[in-house]
């Protein structure tokens, strides 16, 4: 054990920082939004082309070979120094590691470097109106066409975050149709231009158009846009959703950055009568500290080869509970200014309220904890 | 000792529940969003009496009771109605020594600041906003005061906020009255609370009946059974302190802030729970604008730091009761 | 709408009031203990010999035709005056009710005055070691002797409250053996000296034998001693377990005595700094208050004979987790004292933790209170 | 930053759960509360280096740090081990230049009191005492002091009120190092409170597998599951803090004081979670005495009380960051 920093380490934070204190942008509107969304990709293309896009990604696509622990440190200074949520993050967080993979040299050469210049832009395409919890009941289809060497997809996807303003989509389509739940399926690649494919964007609560639906009426697909094997798609999507559940969405560095604020917050507001507040303010900054912490201890496993399975739903329901909490305390220090909400903890609230629904509901994980961690029965 | 309504307390709440379940939709809150009014509820309240419950029946009021009076919010509140009845209903008309008639048959409307703010809702749509100074409440047309718009996160409520000359419009009250004025205002506000968590429990379980996942309704889901049922409990025992408050306010029960402080907070609390609850239950449907739930769960969350949120009120309490 | 108390209730409140203070016993040991238990008849007797054991039953049974509301007002005095939990409420408040609602005239004046005097001493014979939640999966046995007009029981009851120290039991036997789950099922009244039982006596969590499993070997019951019909005991029985679970039980009396103790205690030891426990002594006494004020509104529903269902499982949930926070917070301002609990709110809060276990445990009031309160679908 | 145990600490982690799974069963614990001894356990733990892992090389121990010892407290913990090892082994050696041998090899007990207090636990079994007063810290025999048996919610912690003359025993170390003494003791608190919460927890699974009702095993309802899997997340966000608290006393950081308290809090509240989940998953067999699973609560309840309890270290942690 040796919970200090490395000189490589230190070495490695100080050049984020300053980097990171000279370059990030101040005030930017929601990525939800067009106009936002136009704003934040200015943002990703500096980092990129400051190879600060993906630290943890090779050389030769765009990265800097970080270890894992200096993507942690490169994250806990991005928050720090008030880094936006990344725009390009279900591409470079939930498709990248799959693409690492799974994905054939020709695909890795093609997609991952456009992806880290932010020139594609990808969605996701998991969730159906009948499939949401239940992802294995997903309808939307994929018929061989092996006459023009590819597929035909039709069906429909929805509550795709910012699809409306990406390019690519990735998402799993029944490929065979005798097959039921987790089987037949397969893993595609989609440009959001091609014919026959039409994307809606919708509100969310906060009223950006943070989601979209996108229909496929028979929409051609190359067998070259097929990642990994045909029909295996659930296996390959689950090592994707691994990894949205457990390290890479929620790097603790944001959860700190929230934390340093809500105390900052309770400086400048707290009622020292108040002392139920404040008790929820140490809490929540311990919550955030006890995350980092667990952060560095899964990493340090991670590294020496363990595999951590089920374990990251433990991370995803402790992280998205936490930042409720947090957002709570800090409209509790808000009293009736809460509702007006100039300092955006109301729009950080309701972003909040968000974690404990996507990328599996905490309900769906406290089975799998129950299930895969504690090994009680299944129902 | 005996706790329940009368028949015709009962017959007017369902009278106004059915008269907001036809003027005030879901649709109606979303066109106040756009800044759209909802005069056919507003003018149907004035035309039932709802608005002048408490004016004297000289003046062309009803001359009723906070006791008559909190069904009515409970069903302002399950319909999100975008209109200020508690400031105008609640606060204002008790202030006004015989108000006119134009006051209570829903021509107009009057609203009112929070907690000595100058901050009011639907200010866009009122005609006379009360202002409140340390030695007077003066009751200013909406020709004499500037409106500086302000975001809520419930865009239907249009707050802005207000300034006046001091020697705008009339004095209504003094000093003295500003404190009861409060009192109302946070208890006609737990009454609407009490009507919002209601509405979005209802919307949850039958969302949950229909919407199927794994094969099965969602709500045969224990944890989804859990998630409600505990909302369900919350509402159960904040509905209580709220009438009492009613009864407290009515008969000037020495206690009677204690008893407000008791159901708002309560009240705030249970609203925000089944929000909470509503929402997890819903999944992503629940988080898209174009579904209706959001326009309750911001009106929840507006409502519940309105007028004191849940912790000034508890520490109200424990100035009482400590 | 009338909160206030008509004179009558406020005189009967007055005389409970001055005899309770005159003659509440102080420093009884606890009741679940042998020789606490033959004190706590003491008290029992007294209360009956001043008509106050029973007040809500008929004079003839040695009540006082007390007002479901006058009840209320008489649990309210009791514990504030400090009375002490009743040894005899398995009987009185389980039983009792479903004697008048399906007893024979006989059975009634022969079971009701010696329970009312705390003469009999009823004990619950409800579970089983393999029947907790689940009480449908009753097994112990009732066949039919048809020659001795009755029945002969056998099998086992166990967790059975106070079972050592009580003369007889109530309880469902499975008299039709071809029958399944709720149905085929008598509910029998058993003296505890008859030849075939045994009672053993067993600790509870804080140390006091207050449980006990009663060993039914082929021990004859007669005919007299079914309560409501043969094979119609679950029906039965609901009309005892619905009155445990609702009002009877625990009325708010007990809960506001608790809260005042509580604020009394922040009085006491309440640091001023810890605004975090000042928070949780003000939420207990709103949540005995709302718990107070939902019980005069379900009171008058009842009067004015609304049939409340299912709605008891919220009343069961609200106390029993209510008592929970309330003892918590009340270790909380003890601090390192409340290991030592020489105020007895350590062992009160061991006390509390079983009120979401027992009368049905709050995670099958929470399905309850879905399926039969709210309408959602059963699993 | 490496946050990982050695192959060796693992592995003297595993040899203590194997002998303190033979020598200090539950029947120990709850000889322990008839006043009988677990000295097979603590002569054991002796043989083994754990009473002197703090203590230097030179004089018998093993001169390792906080870092080698918290697993270990973590599995005295995990077995209720009911003995003074935190006061001893955590609290006392450090304290000491040059620890008589008896005091390492399991003959003797070292115990002390904790938060300004003079209550002890384990007080009938120990041989020394730990006093402290504003200007030193005194080792003083058993024959010096007077006890005064005390109750508490754990019978096999054996309570008393120490009570010895001023100039009793020998100074140890003057007042400077009492602060540290305390953050030991809290610390080495924190991994007991972990360990109980496993414990507790792995008891609670395996009943959750076997009990069936309504024909199926009580493990495979929802809420059994959530219950469970929220006592398990306390747990993994809990040590992570007292693993850190250990590495900070060791380096003597500068924080460590709070690095101390978030851990005790964060523990000290995963444990009692346990204890909730893990008794209403049992139900009424839970509740019996004659199960196992009082003896871990209550040990649980002592300990998250003792040293200071949730709230007076978030306070701490408060003072520190606010």
């Amino acid at each position: 054990m040796d919970l200090s920093f490395t000189a490589d380490e230190a070495a490695f934070r100080d050049e984020c920082r300053a980097w990171l204190e000279a370059n990030v942008p101040r005030g930017l509107p929601s990525g939800d939004t067009r106009e936002g969304f136009a704003r934040h990709l200015e943002w990703e293309r500096a980092l990129f082309d400051a190879r600060w896009a993906v630290v943890s990604w090779p050389e030769e696509h765009g990265g800097r070979d970080a270890s894992p622990m200096e993507w942690l440190i490169f994250e806990e200074e991005y928050y720090r120094a008030g880094g936006p949520q990344r725009v390009t993050q279900n591409g470079i967080f939930l498709l990248a590691p799959t693409v690492f993979a799974f994905g054939t040299r020709e695909q890795q050469d093609r997609i991952l470097p456009r992806m880290a210049a932010a020139e594609d832009l990808w969605c996701q395409g998991w969730s159906e109106p009948d499939a949401g919890s239940d992802l294995a009941g997903i309808t939307s289809r994929a018929a061989r066409d092996d006459g023009a060497g590819g597929w035909r997809l039709s069906g429909q996807k929805t509550w795709t975050t910012r699809g409306a303003f990406c390019t690519h989509l990735f998402g799993l389509f029944r490929s065979d149709p005798d097959a039921e739940r987790h089987r037949g399926l397969t893993y595609f690649l989609v440009p959001l231009d091609v014919p026959g494919v039409t994307v809606r964007g919708f509100g969310r609560l906060d009223g950006d158009e943070g989601f979209a639906e996108v229909f496929f009426d028979d929409v051609f697909v190359p067998d070259a846009d097929v990642l990994g094997e045909v029909h295996q798609g659930w296996r390959v999507a689950m090592a994707t959703t691994s990894s949205e559940r457990g390290l890479t969405l929620r790097s603790p560095g944001r959860f700190m950055a929230a934390a340093a604020r809500l105390v900052d917050l309770w400086r400048e507001r707290g009622d020292a009568d108040d002392a139920s507040a404040r008790d929820d303010v140490i809490r929540a900054w311990i919550d955030a500290e006890a995350y980092r912490w667990q952060t560095f201890l899964t990493v340090t496993r991670m590294t020496d080869g363990e595999d951590l399975g089920a374990e990251s739903s433990l991370t995803k329901v402790f992280w998205s509970e936490l930042d409720v909490r947090l957002h709570e305390t800090a409209l509790q220090l808000l009293g009736t200014a809460a509702e007006r909400d100039e300092s955006g903890w109301m729009k950080g609230f309701q972003f909040a309220l968000s974690g404990p629904i996507y990328a599996g509901t905490n309900e769906i994980q406290r089975n799998v904890i129950a299930e895969r961690v504690l090994g009680l029965p299944r129902a | 000792m005996r706790f329940a309504f009368t028949e015709d307390q009962v017959a007017f709440r369902d009278a106004v529940r059915d008269v907001l379940a036809k003027e005030c939709t879901p649709a109606t809150v979303r066109a106040a969003w756009a800044g759209g009014g909802s005069e056919d509820a507003w003018a149907a309240l004035g035309a039932m009496g709802v608005l002048g419950v408490l004016a004297p029946e000289a003046a062309g009021g009803l001359g009723l009771t906070a006791v008559d009076l909190v069904l009515l919010l409970e069903e302002s509140g399950f319909a999100a109605l975008p209109e200020p009845l508690v400031e105008h209903g609640c606060v204002a008309i008790p202030l006004l020594d015989g108000p006119e008639p134009e006051l209570l048959d829903g021509s107009v409307r009057v609203t009112a600041p929070f907690h000595h703010d100058t901050v009011v809702p639907y200010a866009d749509h009122a005609d006379w906003f009360l202002c409140f100074d340390a030695g007077a409440i003066r009751l200013v047309p909406r020709a004499a005061v500037e409106l500086e718009p302000l975001e809520s996160v419930d865009g239907a409520r249009r707050l802005a906020r207000v300034r006046a000359p001091d020697d705008a419009g009339a004095v209504v009250a003094d000093g003295s009255a500003v404190k009861q004025a409060f009192e109302r205002g946070a208890f006609g506000t737990a009454a609407q609370l009490v009507g919002l968590a209601r509405r979005m429990i209802e919307m949850t379980v039958e969302y949950a009946k229909g919407r199927r996942q794994f094969g099965v309704p969602i709500g045969s889901f224990q944890a989804v059974k859990h998630h409600l049922a505990d909302a369900r409990i919350a509402l159960e025992f904040a509905r209580p302190l709220v009438y009492r408050a009613a009864w407290s306010l009515t008969r000037g029960d020495a206690d009677a802030s204690t008893h407000v402080s008791m159901a708002k907070s309560t009240a705030s609390d249970a609203a925000v729970l089944a929000a909470r609850r509503a929402l997890q239950c819903h999944g992503a449907i629940g988080y898209s604008y174009e579904y209706d739930l959001h326009l309750f769960m911001k009106r929840t969350w507006a409502l519940a730091a309105a007028w004191g949120d849940a912790a000034w009120h508890r520490d109200r309490v424990g100035r009482a009761i400590l």
